[in-house]
């Protein structure tokens, strides 16, 4: 995972500077700056000692996180949307204590930044045991909270589980 | 003669360590410096009597034309050998004077340092070293005053003797320059040939009026005349040779050796008349109230004083001769009575006449030199002193205007001589009446000497005045008229009418010593006109001016910083307004009211958001909220540069005032809530003057921008700042190439409150700690 | 056939309808803070509105500019504002229950009692301790 | 913006000065700032004013061409800036000394150093 | 004018008019919280005006502003924070 | 040659400071470092003296850069006598804070800090340039700040409140002016303004308006009446060895860019500026007089007699012609050596005492003949009594003064200077005079080390002392080069020429 | 204010901070940017470090560094010796450091230290020109480009030194006002 993201960034600034200082007369767009970034990305790879088989394996499920997440956080800002150009609240705001399954610093940041970030989600603060996460949500959905914690895990965490480990 | 400066100077600076290594002996040096300066100057006496001053010159800063140039003619010659001579004999006696007292060395510091300064005064060819002199006259004699420092009535003379001569000295320093500026020289032997143009100058009456202040508070002249007897409490060596002999002649020296220059003029004449004569009143009035010794002699010494000036004022030659005579003479005298007073001070304990009685037995030379001193001060006929009274009263008969009201002032003077003489020279020593005062210390060769000699000194002179004054008092005389003077002192001068109102003097002095108890009496109803004498006047100035400064600064310097910001702003706006008035260009909105079409909504909401932040930043009572406040503002601001083409700029705000808010928020908590401190009637106020300032500021941009310019700096820096300074951002080749000191002053400027901060909030000296 | 394509209008168009999404976003972010009833839900629901907002705006400057200068800036924005914006959302939260705002009282507050009780507690301790 | 741009340094100073006179030194420092960034807004303003133009050389070209904005206001302004920034933390440092050593926030609590001794005697 | 240049005015008065709505929830408070947050919100538009400035302009020398304006926002905000759990008040 | 004389006044104390900051826990060290740059400061000051003295306005183009669009350093004789003055002084102040000055404040970057204001000093009087000069009063100012506060003692934290509040807007006041002049001119080079003051100009009451920002931002800088309320109650409050060297130096070079720029680039309207300086300084002399007068604790009175004497120092601008000036800038050179001479000797007397308030002193006079000596020497020095470096000053202003028919100034002068020979005697009375009202056993004896310690600490005084006598009894070099340096005040072509190298 | 997460991102961001002020400072001459910009931004870093974890904690991750030394045997020449140190601590310092002959020396960087080195650097760089008889600061670029960093160039010199001034500045007021 580390080497991944070292390598896609050191990808992207071969990649930069390709553009930049290089006159290759390869005209420069987005597209093209993906594919020379992939390309180097690969060759990294390849001449990679560290080299191992789940490189790539998890390619794939870092963009279905990805996709997961924006869709998410579009649905959940037109929900919120929603709620803020119709005169009446639809809103049932509570805080659950969400039991966590990620244990390393990192999951748990990556994990609350995603929940964060989707609108209509805060998380306040973590246990001290690091046992639970608590959680502001705007919108219970039929009063069942065990409904919404499942949501998060079998969404977000289990997700992030799958990349990480 | 510089050598004899600098000699002095040497002395005068040796004493203190000479005191260590010859302790009591000290007196010998300096006794032996003012009579090898005697002896000096008397070889140079042949060619000064001869008709032709001496003159030496030395650069000493000739950018300003002030040079230690030396003239010598018959009326310095005169001052020089009165300095030297009475310095010898004093400096003698305060060898036996002082005595044991540990502070020997420093006296005779300041004692040679002021015989030097007499001395260089006199001999001094160009105003401003006359004035150099003058000032250091002035010190010498503060330190000798305050000899006894630790006595408040000491250090209280000191200081008024020194502020009152100061006064003078800086009035002198005014005149002397005006003098030059309108004879265009400061040195005084050309000086001496310009009196036309001085007197005929534009400057000549402002010049007149300075230089006689300095003279009359350095003489002692009404109304300057309380110093004086309040300076008695320097040591009697000290009243004996400063404020009877030289120093306070130093006022009438500087009359006589302007006399050429000023004199002849009406203000000049009436002025010294009318001054001199009442002084010469005064002084013989109050010495008449007084039963302290010193007291008596100072003011005697006074009307003596007035009387030189008055002299000095009539101007004829008869008068200018009785001048210098009567002066020779009073030096003599009254030098030797206040050394007498001196003895019997120091052998008694006591100076009040009442309680001396009968000394003449047990002090036997002091008596004898207290006598004869006395009967030429009451101008009995073998002394030197009945030619100089003689001469002043022809002089005052002979003068232009006013002759019987000066010779009734003169008169009334001498008649006062004659009762102090009798008082001193016989009531003290030879009376019969009365216990014997008894004796503390017994007289010794060193207090008894120099009055002595001195006393037959004016015995001999005036036993032989053609012998030995009369060349020097010629040339004197000549120095101050100006033109070849028949001079000749007889003793006798038959039986004419001077002799006989003489005789008359000597009967009513006579009468008046006898009343002289009865008149004290009478004396105390006088007391309450003190309260509108000098003295108090002085006494309630300084008092008024301390507690009026006390007050305007209170005032002035309050402590509240709002109000010295107000004040300061207000001068702002003041001197703003000012040039403005005067010939400000004037505002044209008209013409510029198309600059408002390009204005932009962003731009606009912008503006009002920094302007309601401001509104905000007023009403809120929270710290974070004004701190977020201010974030807003600078943000917004940042966001203007940016629209303005100052990225750079933006971007450096935008830093800063983020910054400034972790500073802010690491520093500022833990304090108290807000609380509104201003009542309602100061906020009223200091929004008047905000709103001033505001406009005013408003206004100076509005009218700045009226005349848009093009800068060249721009277009140079716009060329070169890629081909010359290798770089594309424009701003940044201004900062560290072009203008690379500025960046270098700012980057030091934030070292410094970095280390500012950090001693701040680390250390802590508490109080107790060195100051 | 590509040559037909004008790429300046194409990136102006996407560029504009992201722009566009990306300001709607942030002006209904900015009215619901306005509207909404208490702290908590107005932070936990626009803060995040206006990060999608402005992704959108400069994804769609991205696109108009099309160098790699600007790319690489944008990223960094975008990259800066996504690991930003949470972790003050959450800190900023987190400070709010310690200071006692109170939520809105319609907030279902069950699981949070006792963690709320503790930390009022200790955050009384400590002002005690330091008066 | 040329026309309106000088009210808006105006009203900067006259509220600057206002927070300055309160006696309340929490305000005195926000004043501090405020007339600082009115005094830099003045320096900024004082030049022609640039829409869109900075004062950057296009990479491509060597030399600058019109319009561009005047550089040296804004070198002057961002070393004025730097430098008030150095001088304002010093100062918010100061204020927070002065109300640790005094316990008070009140200006003109602070007038002692002006006070005259008694006179002796 | 194209229609580009007409969007990016619209979206710029568009953004003006967000920051003068955050401005009153600023002013409205009623917590300090909220306030920060509001204050969060006004460098998200900021940036946002910058960005559409940089493309208004084409200068694209502006964007770094927003750059540099996206990591001090967050630590405006972290600071306020801060200042938050360790005041008394 | 000519460059590095220049610079070298900027780059000792730059470089010492550095050297300094790198020594930050070895004080020791540093008290070396500050020394010898120090002597280094004064010799180079010296010999830039003697190089401007011989061959002329030196100057040089900072980074090569053509004059009016670089910054140009330019040293002409006033500004060369104010960095020697500053040298010589700064030289004291190093030699007294050895002793002087508590550890604790040593250890907190106090030499550093000095050393930096040099270069301010430095900075401002060599620079040829509006902004640049700004920067530098800039750096004079958080010295000031830093070393006012340094310790942070109650009194000088409140003295700091006021010192940093009433000096930050007037920096701010310098700033506007400077944007002003820019927004006017176009320029910021002082040769070039002065040459576009002397051409015909479309408006130039805007460049006189400009003035009057200048005006306040200086004269609040030099204090001068109504402007000056910072200084009197900021300056008692540090030690000795910091009030020393800001109330010597720090007003004076607030005078120094006012006489440079009010004779180089603001003279387009003399018939308001004059009046406007006469007045101010009369005003300024009167006033800080009187305040002396009401005051009695030793470092008090000298306060306030900074302040009336900053008034002799307007009243040669006000006057402005060769000789007044000439008596200005001799006035500077003598005001700041006698003035940091007689704050040090305060600090002998207290550092023995333990107080400067007049009342608990006494009997120096007895116990210390040779401080006495000192003391006297500078305090009629102050007070202008012949043949003492004051009396040069107040000599040449009275008689520009009068040459130039300004009776009432000349006049008020001498009044002034009647009061301030009342405060010296009164402290002269009171401290060297007076019996100690309560003695203490303690301080009679003093110990072996006492007695080193004291020596230390006279050193400094000496040494400033042979410098006031110097200029005052033996005045012509001093009175000639300040009569030179006004020449070339006046003929300002000199200066235009030689930095424009027309 | 310590928070997992918070601690997490800013672990995260503080070499995004540093290489993005680097990188600001290098392109300074061209763009907006240069030493001051790029200062601050390198020493955000550090204050929301010291934010989170307090100045003792930041100090002892950023400003320490271990020195590793040995002492020098009887007949081995200097310069063998000081190109032995050199190694250990240069590279191989890992493996290096746990030679049992080698000792360990902790060095504080001290923030007053960075702030030298800045004024010096900055004032150095107008050192040159004096040596060649040309006024103080005159710039010296050569003739080449190197990529991200530019042509250098003595105001180049000038602007890191700046740089470092401001990293070091706001350590040092940070440290101790955290310590408040
Ligand atoms: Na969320
Ligand atoms: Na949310």
């Amino acid at each position: 995972m580390k080497t991944f993201l070292l390598h896609s960034i050191s990808a992207f600034v071969l990649s930069y500077l390709f553009f930049k200082y290089l006159d290759s007369g390869v005209p420069y767009n987005a597209l093209t700056a993906v594919a020379v970034a992939t390309s180097v990305l690969f060759m990294l790879w390849l001449s990679s000692l560290a080299y191992n088989r789940t490189y790539f394996r998890k390619l794939p499920k870092a963009l279905n996180f990805l996709l997961y997440f924006l869709k998410e956080l579009i649905v959940a800002n037109l929900r919120v949307a929603y709620d803020i150009l119709t005169p009446r609240y639809h809103m049932q705001p509570i805080v659950i204590a969400l039991p966590l399954t990620v244990k390393t610093d990192l999951e748990i940041t990556l994990l609350t930044g995603f929940i964060t970030l989707t609108p209509g989600s805060l998380t306040i603060d973590l246990s001290s045991d690091r046992k639970f996460l608590y959680m502001h949500s705007l919108y219970l959905k039929n009063g069942d909270v065990e409904e919404l914690k499942r949501s998060i895990k079998e969404g977000f965490e289990r997700r992030l589980l799958e990349l990480t480990r | 003669m510089i050598l004899a400066i600098l000699a002095g100077l040497l002395f005068a600076f040796a004493a203190p360590f000479l005191y260590r290594w010859l302790g009591k002996w000290l007196y010998v040096p300096m006794a032996l410096l003012p009579l090898s300066i005697f002896v000096y100057l008397l070889t140079l006496a042949p060619a000064v009597l001869g008709g032709n001053p001496v003159s030496q010159v030395q650069a000493w800063t000739p950018s300003l034309n002030i040079n230690l140039n030396f003239y010598l003619d018959g009326l310095s010659l005169l001052f020089a050998l009165l300095i030297t001579g009475f310095g010898t004999l004093i400096m003698v006696y305060a060898g036996g004077y002082l005595k044991g007292n540990p502070l020997l060395g420093r006296f005779y510091l300041y004692l040679t340092l002021f015989m030097t300064a007499m001395l260089g005064l006199v001999l001094s060819g160009n105003l401003l070293s006359v004035f150099v002199f003058w000032e250091l006259t002035s010190i010498s004699s503060y330190l000798l005053i305050g000899f006894g420092h630790e006595k408040e009535s000491s250090r209280d003379a000191a200081l008024q003797a020194f502020l009152v001569t100061g006064l003078g000295g800086l009035a002198l320093m005014g005149g002397l320059i005006l003098v030059g500026i309108a004879g265009e020289t400061f040195s005084v032997s050309e000086l001496l040939t310009r009196g036309d143009m001085v007197t005929s100058h534009s400057y000549y009456l402002p010049a007149l009026v300075l230089v006689l202040v300095g003279a009359f508070t350095k003489s002692a002249q009404f109304p300057f005349h309380f110093w004086l007897p309040n300076a008695m409490a320097a040591p009697t060596p000290v009243s004996a040779y400063l404020h009877s002999a030289t120093m306070v002649k130093a006022g009438v020296y500087l009359l006589a050796r302007l006399t050429p220059v000023m004199g002849g003029t009406d203000y000049w004449q009436y002025t010294l008349l009318l001054v001199g004569g009442i002084t010469t009143v005064l002084g013989a009035l109050l010495a008449m109230q007084h039963t302290d010794l010193k007291a008596i002699l100072a003011y005697t010494t006074i009307s003596a004083l007035g009387t030189l000036v008055t002299m000095t004022g009539i101007g004829t030659g008869p008068a200018l001769q009785a001048m210098v005579v009567f002066l020779l003479a009073h030096a003599l005298y009254k030098g030797t009575l206040f050394l007498v007073a001196g003895n019997v001070d120091h052998a008694t304990g006591t100076r009040d006449l009442a309680r001396l009685n009968r000394l003449g037995p047990v002090m036997r030379f002091t008596a004898i030199a207290a006598s004869l001193a006395g009967l030429s001060m009451a101008g009995v006929l073998p002394f030197f002193g009945f030619i100089g009274k003689e001469l002043v009263y022809e002089a005052a008969l002979g003068a232009s205007a006013f002759q019987w009201l000066l010779f009734a002032v003169v008169f009334f003077s001498g008649m006062v001589f004659v009762a102090v003489a009798l008082a001193i020279g016989y009531h003290i020593f030879w009376r019969s009446k009365g216990e014997v005062t008894p004796i503390e210390h017994p007289d010794s060769a060193l207090l008894y000497l120099p009055p002595v000699v001195l006393s037959f000194v004016g015995l001999t002179f005036g036993l032989l005045p053609g012998l030995l004054a009369t060349p020097l008092l010629r040339r004197a005389t000549e120095a101050m008229l100006g033109e070849e003077q028949v001079f000749e002192l007889a003793l006798w001068h038959g039986f004419n009418l001077v002799l006989g109102l003489s005789l008359l003097t000597m009967a009513l002095g006579y009468l008046a010593y006898r009343f002289s108890g009865r008149l004290q009496q009478h004396a105390s109803r006088f007391n309450r006109l003190y309260l509108f004498g000098p003295d108090n006047l002085y006494q309630l100035l300084l008092k008024g001016l301390i507690t009026g400064a006390t007050k305007l600064t209170a005032t002035i310097q309050n402590g509240y910083l709002r109000s010295y910001i107000t004040t300061i702003v207000l001068t702002l706006t003041g001197l703003l307004s000012l040039t403005l008035w005067r010939n400000g260009p004037t505002l044209d909105l008209a013409d510029r009211v198309q600059q408002l079409q390009g204005i932009r909504l962003y731009e606009v909401v912008l503006l009002l958001l920094m302007i309601s932040g401001l509104v905000f930043l007023f009403r809120t009572r929270s710290r974070l909220t004004s701190i977020a406040i201010m974030g807003i503002i600078g943000y917004s601001a940042a966001l203007l540069f940016i629209l303005f083409g100052a990225p750079d700029v933006a971007a450096t705000q935008l830093l800063i005032e983020t910054l400034t808010v972790v500073i802010f928020v690491l520093i500022l908590h833990k304090l108290p809530p807000f609380r509104y401190l201003t009542h309602a009637g100061q906020r009223y106020l200091y929004i008047l003057v905000s709103l001033a300032f505001g406009a005013m500021m408003t206004y100076v941009l509005l009218l700045a921008k009226q005349y848009p310019m093009d800068s060249k700096l721009k277009s140079y820096f716009g060329e070169n700042s890629y081909v010359l300074g290798k770089g594309h951002n424009i701003v940044n080749v201004i900062l560290v190439d072009f203008r690379a000191m500025d960046t270098m002053g700012e980057i030091v400027v934030l070292a410094v409150a970095a280390i500012g901060i950090l001693a701040l909030l680390k250390l802590r000296i508490q109080k107790g700690g060195k100051p | 056939m590509f040559e037909n394509i004008n790429y300046l209008l194409l990136r102006e168009i996407v560029s504009s309808v992201l722009i566009m999404l990306g300001v709607a976003f942030m002006l209904i972010a900015t009215i619901g803070l306005l509207r909404f009833p208490d702290f908590y839900i107005r932070m936990s629901a626009i803060t995040k509105g206006a990060t999608l907002g402005l992704t959108l705006i400069l994804t769609g400057m991205g696109i108009y500019f099309n160098e790699a200068d600007m790319l690489i800036k944008v990223l960094l924005i975008i990259g800066f504002t996504f690991i930003t914006s949470p972790v003050s959302a959450h800190v900023i939260g987190r400070t709010a229950v310690r200071n006692k705002i109170p939520f809105w009282d319609r907030t279902n507050l069950d699981e949070f009692k006792d963690y709320l009780h503790k930390e009022h507690m200790a955050r009384d301790h400590e002002k005690d301790g330091k008066e | 913006m040329e026309l309106i741009l000088p009210f808006l340094i105006g009203i900067l100073f006259a509220a600057s000065l206002y927070l300055i006179l309160h006696r309340h030194f929490f305000k005195l420092i926000l004043g501090l700032i405020i007339f600082g960034l009115a005094n830099n807004l003045f320096v900024f303003v004082i030049g022609r004013l640039t829409r869109g133009g900075s004062a950057i050389i296009p990479q491509e070209d060597s030399v600058a061409t019109e319009p561009f904005a005047d550089p040296v206001p804004q070198a002057l302004l961002l070393t004025a800036i730097v430098i008030g920034f150095g001088i304002q933390a010093f100062a918010i440092v100061l204020i927070k000394r002065v109300y640790q050593a005094f316990g008070t926030n009140d200006l003109d609590d602070m007038n002692s150093t002006d006070q005259i001794e008694e006179q002796e005697k | 004018m194209s229609i580009f240049s007409v969007t990016l005015i619209v979206a710029m008065a568009a953004l003006s008019i967000c920051l003068v709505l955050t401005a009153i929830r600023f002013a409205l408070g009623p917590t300090l919280p909220d306030r920060i947050t509001a204050f969060d919100l006004f460098v998200a538009n900021v940036i946002g005006m910058v960005a559409i400035y940089t493309e208004l302009t084409g200068n694209a020398d502006f964007i770094d502003v927003a750059i540099i304006l996206s990591l001090f926002g967050f630590l405006g905000s972290i600071s306020f924070a801060y200042y938050l759990m360790k005041s008394t008040r | 040659m000519n460059h590095l004389l220049l610079l070298l006044p900027l780059l000792i104390p730059l470089y010492a400071a550095i050297l300094c900051l790198f020594f930050w826990r070895y004080v020791k060290v540093q008290q070396y470092i500050a020394v010898l740059a120090q002597a280094g400061l004064l010799v180079s000051t010296f010999l830039l003296l003697l190089e401007v003295n011989t061959n002329g306005i030196a100057t040089t183009q900072i980074g090569n850069w053509p004059a009016p669009f670089g910054i140009t350093l330019a040293a002409d004789l006033f500004s060369c006598l104010m960095v020697l003055t500053g040298s010589i002084v700064g030289m004291a102040i190093h030699l007294f804070s050895i002793k002087g000055l508590d550890r604790g404040r040593q250890t907190f970057g106090y030499y550093p800090i000095l050393l930096l204001l040099q270069l301010g000093i430095g900075g401002v009087c060599l620079t040829g340039d509006l902004f640049n000069m700004f920067v530098w009063f800039e750096l004079l100012l958080i010295c000031c700040f830093v070393l006012i506060a340094l310790g942070g003692t109650k009194p000088q934290l409140e003295g700091a409140i006021k010192y940093v509040t009433i000096n930050l807007l007037a920096s701010g006041f310098l700033l506007t002016g400077i944007g002003l002049v820019y927004g006017i001119t176009g320029t910021l080079n002082l040769a070039e303004l002065g040459l576009m003051a002397r051409a015909p100009m479309t408006h130039p009451s805007m460049v006189t308006l400009a003035g009057m920002f200048f005006l306040v931002a200086f004269g609040t800088k030099a204090a001068i009446f109504p402007l000056f309320f910072w200084l009197p109650a900021s300056y008692h409050t540090p030690p000795i060895a910091i009030s020393s060297f800001i109330a010597g130096l720090l007003t004076k070079v607030g005078m120094y860019a006012m006489i440079r720029l009010f004779t180089l680039v603001f003279i387009q309207d003399k018939g308001l500026m004059l009046p406007l300086f006469t007045v101010l300084a009369g005003l300024t002399m009167v006033i800080g007089v009187l305040g002396a007068a009401s005051q009695n604790d030793f470092r008090k009175i000298l306060s306030f007699h900074i302040v009336s004497q900053i008034g002799y120092m307007l009243m040669g601008l006000a006057i402005s012609t060769p000789l007044a000036l000439a008596g200005s800038i001799y006035f500077i050179m003598h005001n700041v050596l006698v003035k940091t001479n007689l704050f040090l000797i305060s600090g002998v007397v207290a550092h023995r005492h333990g107080t400067y308030a007049l009342k608990k002193l006494g009997s120096v006079y007895l116990q210390h003949p040779f401080l006495s000596l000192l003391f006297f020497i500078s305090a009629f020095s102050l007070a202008g009594i012949p043949p003492f470096s004051g009396f040069w000053g107040k000599f040449m202003l009275a008689k520009a003064g009068f040459e130039a028919d300004y009776f009432g100034l000349v006049l008020t002068s001498l009044a002034v200077s009647l009061l301030t020979i009342f405060s010296m005697t009164k402290i002269w009375n009171e401290v060297f005079w007076k019996r100690k009202p309560e003695t203490d056993p303690l301080l009679e004896v003093m110990t072996e080390a006492d007695l080193r310690v004291n020596r230390l600490l006279h050193l400094p005084v000496v040494f400033l002392v042979v410098f006031i006598l110097f200029i005052g009894v033996y005045a012509e070099p001093t009175v000639a080069l300040a009569q030179r340096a006004a020449e070339q005040l006046l003929n300002s072509e000199m200066y235009i020429n030689a930095v424009l190298k027309r | 204010m310590k928070t997992v997460i918070l601690a997490t991102a800013i672990r995260i961001l503080i070499p995004i901070f540093l290489l993005f002020s680097v990188y600001t400072l290098f392109r300074g001459h061209n763009h907006p940017g240069g030493g001051f910009i790029g200062g601050l931004i390198g020493s955000i870093a550090f204050v929301f470090h010291t934010m989170t974890h307090g100045p003792h904690h930041t100090v002892d991750t950023f400003l320490k560094v271990n020195l590793y030394g040995y002492p020098r045997q009887p007949n081995q020449s200097r310069s063998l010796y000081l190109m032995r140190m050199m190694r250990v601590n240069v590279w191989r310092r890992r493996r290096q450091a746990l030679h049992q002959d080698i000792r360990t020396h902790m060095v504080r960087i001290e923030p007053i230290s960075i702030i030298a080195t800045g004024l010096l650097l900055a004032a150095s760089s107008g050192l040159p020109a004096l040596l060649t008889q040309q006024p103080f600061m005159t710039a010296f670029w050569t003739d080449f480009y190197l990529p991200i960093i530019g042509r250098p160039g003595t105001p180049i010199l000038f602007d890191i030194g700046v740089y470092l001034l401001v990293i070091g500045i706001v350590l040092k007021i940070t440290f101790v006002m955290s310590e408040e």
